[in-house]
């Protein structure tokens, strides 16, 4: 098992670096730089200004050259100084992590909270009207661009009914604290979670269903009852117990998702998350933020996978490391 | 043309098919039945199952298959019943029949009765109709059953201890986990199993053997009155099968439960069965004493299988095989379904379906070449018989 | 005896003959057909790309013409009709629907109907582009892979997780920003977006038809094949790739839909088809200016439905088509 | 939108720095709505008195409030958290600023300086050198106080002077391109080593800095330096696929040099340096393909060297603890402006540790600002930032103790108004918002403000360098539909290229180019251009021109781009239109990579466009170089009576219509919306400019 892990450590250190190559040198590509951004206009900027803030942002460098600075600061856990925000890159994403951890942990919660009941529902009536009724929803749910579907929440929510903030992460006006804090922080967090989770929930649902056929026509089910087993044992445990093996696999998959789908989420809430600040980031050309925001992605989804490729082993007892 | 009324033919099967899905899902949902329509009695008390016209059918897309259609036979208390037959004879839906396992809706039991004769309360009941409450409470407790394959009749994902105490508790709440424990490794030393921690192991990593051991100690675990074992050799190598098949037969001597073997291998049941009964596409061609098949198979299909066996003591060149094969199972025709094989057809072969006639007290056939002259056979059988 | 026996025979042939016999494909078909949202599915589709396809040709107008008004005379003027200078013209935005304008015009005066037509155009294409881009390039890595396994399986899956591991939007723009750099003309964009769609989808590909391939290796008629010792070529063409169809056939509908959602938040976010040309993304866009989206539902909803449409139809195919191609569930 | 606020963040940032300033589509963009505010009412109530409650505790000697509310929130633009007068570069960021720091001098309505917490004013001199030199004399009122308690004096103006001059100085402010007294030698005190040699001259003899062997270095490592810079750009232009490998010549062309054929990466590096009088930093500066000159030396010659030990800028005088002088060399329309329009910053909290050349220390207060304002810093989270009212700011404390900003996205901004959660905002000016704001006047009233800046198709000379169809693309611009079905009352189409809110712009001036494909045309014509077989074509080239616009789908110029699309294809030419986010245009424009561009000039605050359109102005994008202009221009910052200004201004614009290259649209209006349910409209200022808002009278504004 030890070994195991190690090895797979190894591996991702190894995939990190490819994709840090990868993402370096499209970032590089990238025509608009941060200082001809912020200078774009303003008559007076001459070109020894220019010079000097490239310098001063460390932009002057080459590909290459850029890179290998880059990673050689990166080694020791310094991923440079973002330039829209003036601060270390890891201090930024430390700072907005938790609104995006907030919304993609609990979106992601949620949605297995319902893919899974539902699922294992479906498929046991496979066929029948409750079958097609869930399966329906389901996809529908995913067939919905998300900021399509934003926004109509947002109309109908927020601008008809006013009874939900528009957009933002508190109320400006109050200085609430503690609970009532919270609570207002759940108040603007109710839609974007909703969207998160009905636009995500299909796919995980329509996996778990198709797992569950499958386990469901399985031999050791059928011992299962001949036991006497009553139905919902079978069920909830002998059945139940197996389709949580690719399930436990798809909870590593779901990373990289979560983060993509919280770029637009938190950009049309306004919700200060790492995503949102992605967002910017790319408009402004602040490529340090975008290196550590990608590098921090990819490393989240690494882990991810090598953890459920460690519960696999749990939840199976054939798999061993 | 044949293409167009092939469709329509298909669409009708189709409407078919969903109406008989639907009842049965209405059947399904009852949550109480009421014991008058399961409440039965037994034709005669030692007999612990009637089957009487069992008919147990499968709605495909293609149309509806008869995998069972009007078997009748019964299984005494402590006698072990062989049922023989070809691969898809409906030996092994009979069985499913019993546990009511077959995979609804699609398979369903579409007429006739299972009765049987329950000890603990002493009613009889007829398994065809009884709730499935009912049918937890009798399933693994009075009537068990050993599956073909033991490699996934196991659950892989939980230990052989879980699996088994599970069994055993489920039947006996009122016994503690330390009680259940004991239990549980008795049984496993009753199939031969020893090896301490066993139930620790989870099934892939025993042998194949160890675990059909496994699959019959846990029919065995709450010491039932019915076992049926459905090809328990079949997916093992033969030294593991001779094993199973020796640990079968001393077991039937250690508990006094009746089994029900099914298999299409007639030495096993020569060597264990005390009745027997030949299937034949859904019907029972012939059925007698182990006696009576052995040495007066009367039905051609039982010449058949007879002479298609390896014998040791007498050398044949070539072993017989029966020409053709088992007919389409969907709409069968009114004829004899054997006819088109059979090698010793009459005129009468072409009429109705040939109806089982008694050969003797315990031997039943049904074949034309036998129709009528039933009496005088009795007769001679008698004779031969002393 | 003898005529018994042929006349058995022929009764057993005739008797064979009115058999429902069926093959496999009828098989896989039947399944399908027995789904009814898989069926609706494919109604829609069938609909939308004739609806799309054929359509413009019967539209008086085109993609992007924009319609200006007399603001004396009332009058509509075409784009291409001239005298539509001097300050007494305006576009006719946000017209209401009329017998001109079956759903109104939009924001900028253009047909919205006309452009829903050439907007789906568009959204199909990325569709089918991207499936078939990524198939292609996943089903050759992730086959290479599965065959050769050893240091090429290393290789290609590591490949694999870096792919795995980008995530997808932020890329996608900075992409497109750098698309202008690399001097790609605005009417071709959408189409190397759909490019760099399909190369970054390919590692999902992969995985799955790798892993497919290590299973059926395993599988006896497989092992039979090679110890017949035929071709290598012969082994891949007759036995790999038809026992890989289901699955390829399974993520093309599956991801079809995908797709379609994934073009229309790209261009929400600004990347995607260039202006002036539709695509139903583009056109949804609007709904993020609230008073479009209050007062003037014909301009957002027409689009908005078409995707809703066709990316849930191309799932329930795709729902389809895996209950029908899985033996599992015959029954 | 996301893209189109982060454009809009970029944009205006710039345009605060008394700059004009690129927008795009962002400000035009994305009408709102308000929805219904029904039920609103009662969370502002609630909001209200949870909040009386929560400030009870918190009393202490600050102000309390005069009504029910006593937290004003303004919703506004996205912030970067870089709350600094020097660092900034977001405007929502400087709005921070302005609550936080007074400043010496300010704009009144009409964008005229007057008085705030100083005063200022200027005096011809002459020196004993005999010039003229420009003295501003700069004063602030005496016993005003940081919030922290300690006496402003001058020092702290002085202080910004100095950090604004510095060196290392890399924010937007452009205070150290004054001519002022002593300012270039301070600035340019410190050089990379090369710069210096080469500034010298070949000839130099004066080695106290260098020495000569590293000055002979130097000018023998030029020519190869200079033909592998020159080869950098051959490569990027092949690698763009102009031209194919080897062809220097045509690359060189392609670059804006026309060398002979079959010429070296050697001649086309002297071509530049001749272009660029020797002044080699110039070059590297501008003609780079990535690389800097000195990249191709010895890394020695890239080195810093100190040239002078000058750490005071002569022209800045401290006169009394109240008092100091700041002394320009030449005139300048704006100078006071330039010096007093300036925010106060407390030098014992920025300064603490700042020399020369050392800013970091200031940089540390970018998320801790501290000044002498209306309002004092409180915090800055979750997208709102929190200040508490300033009891002794020198006007008086303010009525509402709390005043909060927040990030709200541009669409949502009237709906979050209307459900009551901000009192103050400025969406973005459209029909429907008004058509929405005035549908439920109980909750919210508004105010249009004349937008102190225009929109403008712009063409670039270089790239089309042949006026008559520079002229047929004016033509083809079919500007007053567009303008007015985009904006209605709220903006009017103008003919020439300068805000009309100056005082300078000729109200009378005439359309110069009005949309005619005829005409359009016959200039194509003239050119040369002649139709074959359907194409426009000329010597073999068919006639395509490339625009690039920013956030097109919310852009107003959409339909005029349209038209100009179908209108050329039908003479058989193309108009390529690149749709680009605001980040890639602009630099797009600034470098000259597109022949056209849609873009649009804020807050101009004078009329001094040297910089747009003089030869050397660094806003030149159009690339058209005419010394006359130059010379009017020149003129035009030299003449301090307005009647003549005037004249010179008219004359400038109607030359730069002339030249084709400029083809102004629209002026606009922005709109400020204010809560009318939870603010006293009647203390708002009775009228506001796009000069002079609510911001300036904050200390009065109160709320019910």
């Amino acid at each position: 098992m030890r070994q195991y892990i190690i090895k797979r450590l190894l591996i991702c250190i190894l995939v990190l670096f490819g994709v840090s190559i990868l993402l370096y040198s499209i970032a590089h590509m990238v025509p608009g730089d941060y200082v001809s951004n912020i200078t774009a206009g303003n008559q007076n900027i001459t070109p020894e200004m220019e010079q000097r803030m490239r310098e001063a942002y460390g932009l002057d460098k080459g590909l290459v050259e850029g890179y290998f600075s880059w990673l050689g600061d990166a080694l020791h856990g310094d991923f440079g100084t973002s330039f829209v925000y003036k601060q270390p890159v890891v201090e930024v994403i430390g700072k907005y992590m938790p609104a995006t951890l907030a919304l993609a942990g609990i979106s992601m919660f949620l949605e297995l909270l319902l893919a899974i009941p539902l699922g294992i529902l479906a498929a046991r009536r496979q066929y029948s009207v409750t079958d097609y009724t869930i399966v329906a929803i389901a996809i529908i749910g995913i067939s919905l661009p998300s900021f399509f579907f934003a926004a109509v929440l947002k109309r109908i929510f927020a601008v008809g009914l006013g009874i939900l903030p528009v957009s933002g992460m508190v109320t400006a006006r109050v200085n609430y604290t503690g609970l009532a804090l919270f609570g207002d922080l759940a108040k603007h967090f109710i839609l974007p979670i909703t969207v998160f989770v009905i636009t995500g929930v299909g796919s995980y649902l329509r996996y778990v269903r198709t797992n569950m056929l499958e386990v469901l026509s399985a031999d050791y089910v059928r011992t299962a009852r001949a036991k006497g087993l009553p139905e919902r044992k079978v069920i909830g445990k002998h059945a139940f117990r197996n389709t949580l093996i690719p399930i436990v696999t798809l909870v590593g998959g779901m990373i990289p998702g979560l983060f993509s789908g919280a770029v637009i989420t938190e950009s049309i809430f306004a919700l200060e998350g790492l995503g949102n600040v992605a967002l910017k980031a790319v408009y402004a050309g602040d490529i340090p933020y975008l290196m550590g925001f990608n590098m921090f992605i990819a490393a989240l989804t690494l882990i991810g996978t090598l953890v459920s490729d460690i519960l696999y082993a749990v939840v199976d007892p054939r798999v061993r490391y | 043309m044949a293409d167009k009324n092939q469709r329509q033919e298909l669409k009708k099967i189709k409407k078919y098919n969903l109406k008989k899905y639907r009842e049965y899902n209405k059947q399904m949902r009852k949550k109480r039945v009421p014991e008058s329509e399961y409440l039965t009695k037994m034709k005669n008390p030692d007999n612990i199952i009637e089957f009487d016209n069992l008919q147990s059918y499968f709605y495909t897309d293609v149309g509806t298959v008869k995998s069972v259609d009007g078997v009748t036979f019964d299984i005494p208390r402590g006698k072990t019943i062989g049922v023989v037959g070809e691969s898809g004879c409906g030996k092994s839906v009979t069985s499913l029949s019993v546990m009511r396992l077959l995979q609804g809706p699609q398979g369903q039991i579409a007429g006739g009765e299972i009765r049987f004769n329950q000890q603990s309360t002493g009613r009889a009941l007829n398994l065809a109709k009884v709730s499935m409450k009912e049918m937890e409470k009798i399933r693994g407790n009075e009537i068990s059953m050993i599956f073909q394959e033991p490699m996934t009749t196991l659950n892989p994902v939980f230990t052989i201890g879980d699996q088994l105490c599970e069994c055993i508790s489920l039947h006996n709440p009122e016994m503690s986990k330390k009680a259940v424990e004991e239990r549980a490794l008795e049984t496993l030393k009753m199939v031969g199993i020893v090896r301490d921690g066993i139930l620790k192991n989870y099934p892939h990593e025993l042998s194949g053997g160890m675990r059909q051991r496994v699959v019959i100690a846990m029919a065995l675990a709450c010491d039932p009155q019915l076992v049926i074992a459905d090809e328990p050799t079949t997916a093992l190598d033969v030294t593991i099968q001779a094993q199973i098949l020796d640990l079968l037969r001393d077991l039937k001597d250690k508990i006094n439960a009746s089994i029900m073997l099914i298999t299409h291998d007639l030495g096993v049941v020569a060597e264990m069965a005390d009745y027997v009964v030949v299937m034949y596409a859904g019907r029972i061609v012939e059925q007698g004493t182990a006696d009576d098949i052995f040495h007066h198979p009367a039905h051609p299909y039982t010449i058949g299988l007879m002479k298609s066996r390896p014998m040791l003591n007498q050398k044949v060149d070539r072993l017989y095989s029966i020409p053709g094969n088992v007919p389409n199972p969907v709409n069968l025709p009114e004829y004899c379904y054997f006819k088109n094989r059979c090698d010793s057809c009459v005129e009468a072969c072409s009429g109705p379906y040939p109806s089982l006639v008694s050969l003797s007290d315990t031997h039943k056939v049904s074949c034309h070449l036998h129709q009528g002259e039933a009496a005088h056979k009795k007769q001679t059988g008698g004779k031969q018989n002393a | 005896m003898e005529d018994m026996q042929t006349k058995n025979q022929q009764e057993q042939d005739e008797f064979e003959q009115n058999q429902v016999i069926l093959t496999p494909g009828q098989l896989v078909a039947k399944r399908f057909f027995r789904n009814k949202l898989a069926c609706v599915g494919l109604g829609i589709i069938i609909v939308m790309v004739l609806f799309c396809a054929i359509g413009p040709f019967f539209s008086p107008y085109g993609e992007y013409e924009i319609f200006y008004i007399d603001n004396e005379t009332g009058k509509e003027v075409r784009m291409a009709e001239g005298g539509v200078g001097g300050s007494n013209m305006g576009v006719n935005v946000k017209a209401p629907m009329s017998s001109k304008h079956w759903l109104g015009t939009d924001a900028d005066g253009r047909d919205v109907l006309t452009r829903i037509m050439y907007g789906g155009r568009i959204s199909l294409t990325v569709g089918i582009v991207v499936v078939v881009i990524e198939l292609i390039t996943g089903v050759l890595m992730g086959g290479i892979a599965g065959y050769y396994g050893g240091a090429v399986d290393m290789v290609i899956m590591r490949l694999v997780e870096i792919f795995n591991s980008i995530p997808f939007i932020p890329l996608m723009l900075i992409i497109a920003s750098v698309m202008f750099a690399a001097g790609v003309l605005p009417q071709y964009k959408i189409y190397y977006i759909m490019g760099v769609m399909g190369i970054l989808y390919w590692a999902g590909v992969a995985r799955l038809v790798r892993g497919q391939i290590l299973s059926l290796r395993e599988l006896e008629y497989m092992q039979a094949a090679e110890a017949t010792g035929i071709r290598t070529s012969r082994k891949i063409l007759k036995h790999l790739i038809p026992n890989v169809m289901p699955i390829i056939i399974l993520i093309a509908t599956m991801d079809m839909g995908g797709v379609i959602l994934t073009e229309s938040v790209l261009s929400y976010l600004g990347v995607g088809i260039a202006w002036p040309y539709a695509s139903w993304g583009n056109m949804v866009d609007v709904v993020n200016q609230s008073v479009i989206l209050k007062n003037y539902v014909n301009i957002w909803l027409p689009p908005g439905i078409c995707i809703l449409l066709t990316v849930l139809a191309w799932n329930f195919i795709g729902d389809g088509m895996r209950d029908a191609f899985d033996p599992r569930m015959k029954r | 939108m996301k893209k189109m606020r982060q454009a809009l963040a970029l944009l205006l940032s710039v345009a605060m720095l008394t700059a004009l300033t690129a927008c795009g589509g962002g400000k035009d963009g994305g009408n709102t709505d308000g929805g219904n505010a029904g039920d609103s009412g009662n969370t502002e109530q609630s909001g209200g008195t949870e909040d009386n409650s929560g400030d009870a505790q918190d009393g202490g000697d600050e102000v309390q409030a005069t009504g029910t509310y006593d937290t004003l929130v303004i919703g506004t633009g996205d912030f970067e958290g870089v709350f600094s007068p020097y660092f900034y570069s977001s405007t929502y960021d400087n709005q921070v600023n302005d609550l936080i720091f007074a400043t010496v001098s300010r704009l009144n309505k009409d964008g005229e300086v007057v008085d705030d917490a100083g005063h200022v004013e200027v005096e011809e001199v002459k020196a004993e050198d005999g010039t003229t030199k420009y003295v501003y004399t700069v004063s602030i009122q005496e016993g005003m106080k940081f919030s922290d308690g300690e006496d402003v004096t001058i020092d702290d103006v002085i202080f910004s002077y100095y950090v604004f001059a510095d060196p290392t100085y890399d924010g937007m402010s452009t205070f150290n391109t004054l001519d002022i007294e002593g300012l270039a030698d301070y600035v340019n005190a410190q050089k990379p080593l090369w710069e210096a040699i080469s500034a010298a001259g070949q000839e130099n003899t004066d080695f106290s800095i260098w020495t000569e062997d590293q000055q002979k270095a130097f000018w023998e490592a030029v020519p190869a330096a200079g033909a592998s810079f020159a080869q950098e750009i051959v490569d990027y232009v092949v690698a763009s696929g102009d031209v194919e490998a080897g062809d220097i010549a045509a690359a060189a062309g392609a670059w804006g040099f026309e060398l002979e054929a079959g010429a070296t990466a050697e001649d086309f590096f002297n071509a530049m340096v001749a272009k660029y009088e020797n002044d080699l930093v110039a070059l590297s500066g501008t003609e780079t393909a990535g690389s800097s000159l000195v990249d191709f030396m010895d890394e020695s010659f890239a080195e810093m060297v100190e040239l002078a030990s000058v750490d005071t800028i002569t022209g800045i005088q401290k006169v009394d603890d109240y008092t100091c002088t700041v002394t320009f060399n030449t005139p300048n329309i704006s100078g006071d402006k330039q010096v007093a329009w300036l925010p106060i910053v407390p030098e014992h909290y920025y300064g603490a540790d700042f020399s020369k050349g050392h800013l970091e220390g200031v940089k540390e207060k970018n998320s801790a600002p501290m000044g002498s304002g209306p309002y004092v810093f409180d915090n800055y989270d979750n997208k709102i930032v929190s200040l508490k009212a300033n009891p002794d700011y020198f006007k008086g404390a303010p009525k509402i103790p709390n005043v909060k900003l927040q990030y709200v996205a541009d669409e949502a901004k009237v709906d979050t108004l209307l459900n009551g959660d901000i009192d103050i905002t400025d969406p973005p000016a459209s029909l429907e918002i008004i058509e929405e704001i005035e549908a439920s006047s109980d909750k919210a009233s508004y105010n249009l403000v004349d937008f102190a800046g225009y929109g403008y198709i712009g063409i670039n000379a270089e790239r089309i360098p042949d006026q008559n169809v520079r002229k047929g693309l004016m033509h083809l611009m079919n500007r007053a539909p567009a303008v007015s079905s985009y904006y209605g009352e709220l903006a009017h189409v103008i003919e020439r290229p300068m805000t009309p809110t100056l005082a300078e712009y000729p109200d009378d001036a005439k359309e110069y180019y009005g949309y005619d494909p005829a005409k359009a045309l016959e200039y194509f014509k003239a050119a040369g251009y002649e139709e074959k077989d359907g194409k426009l074509m000329k010597d073999g080239e068919q006639l395509v021109v490339e625009i690039g616009i920013g956030e097109l789908s919310t852009h107003p110029a959409k339909a005029i781009l349209t038209q100009m699309v179908s209108d050329m294809q039908g003479m058989g030419a193309e108009l390529v239109v690149q749709d680009m986010q605001f980040s890639n245009l602009s630099p797009a424009v600034t470098g000259g990579d597109l022949d056209m561009w849609v873009m649009a000039w804020g807050n101009s605050t004078d009329c001094d466009q040297t910089q747009m359109f003089g030869s050397k102005g660094g806003s030149n994008y159009q690339r058209y170089y005419s010394d006359e202009l130059d010379a009017v221009l020149e003129q035009i910052k030299l003449t301090v009576d307005f009647d003549e200004r005037c004249k010179l201004v008219e004359q400038s614009l109607d030359m730069i219509m002339d030249a084709a290259v400029y083809m102004p649209i629209y002026q606009r209006s922005d709109m400020e919306v204010y809560n009318a349910a939870t603010l006293n409209l009647e203390t708002l200022p009775e009228e506001t400019t796009s000069y002079y808002n609510y911001v300036h009278e904050i200390e009065t504004l109160e709320m019910q």
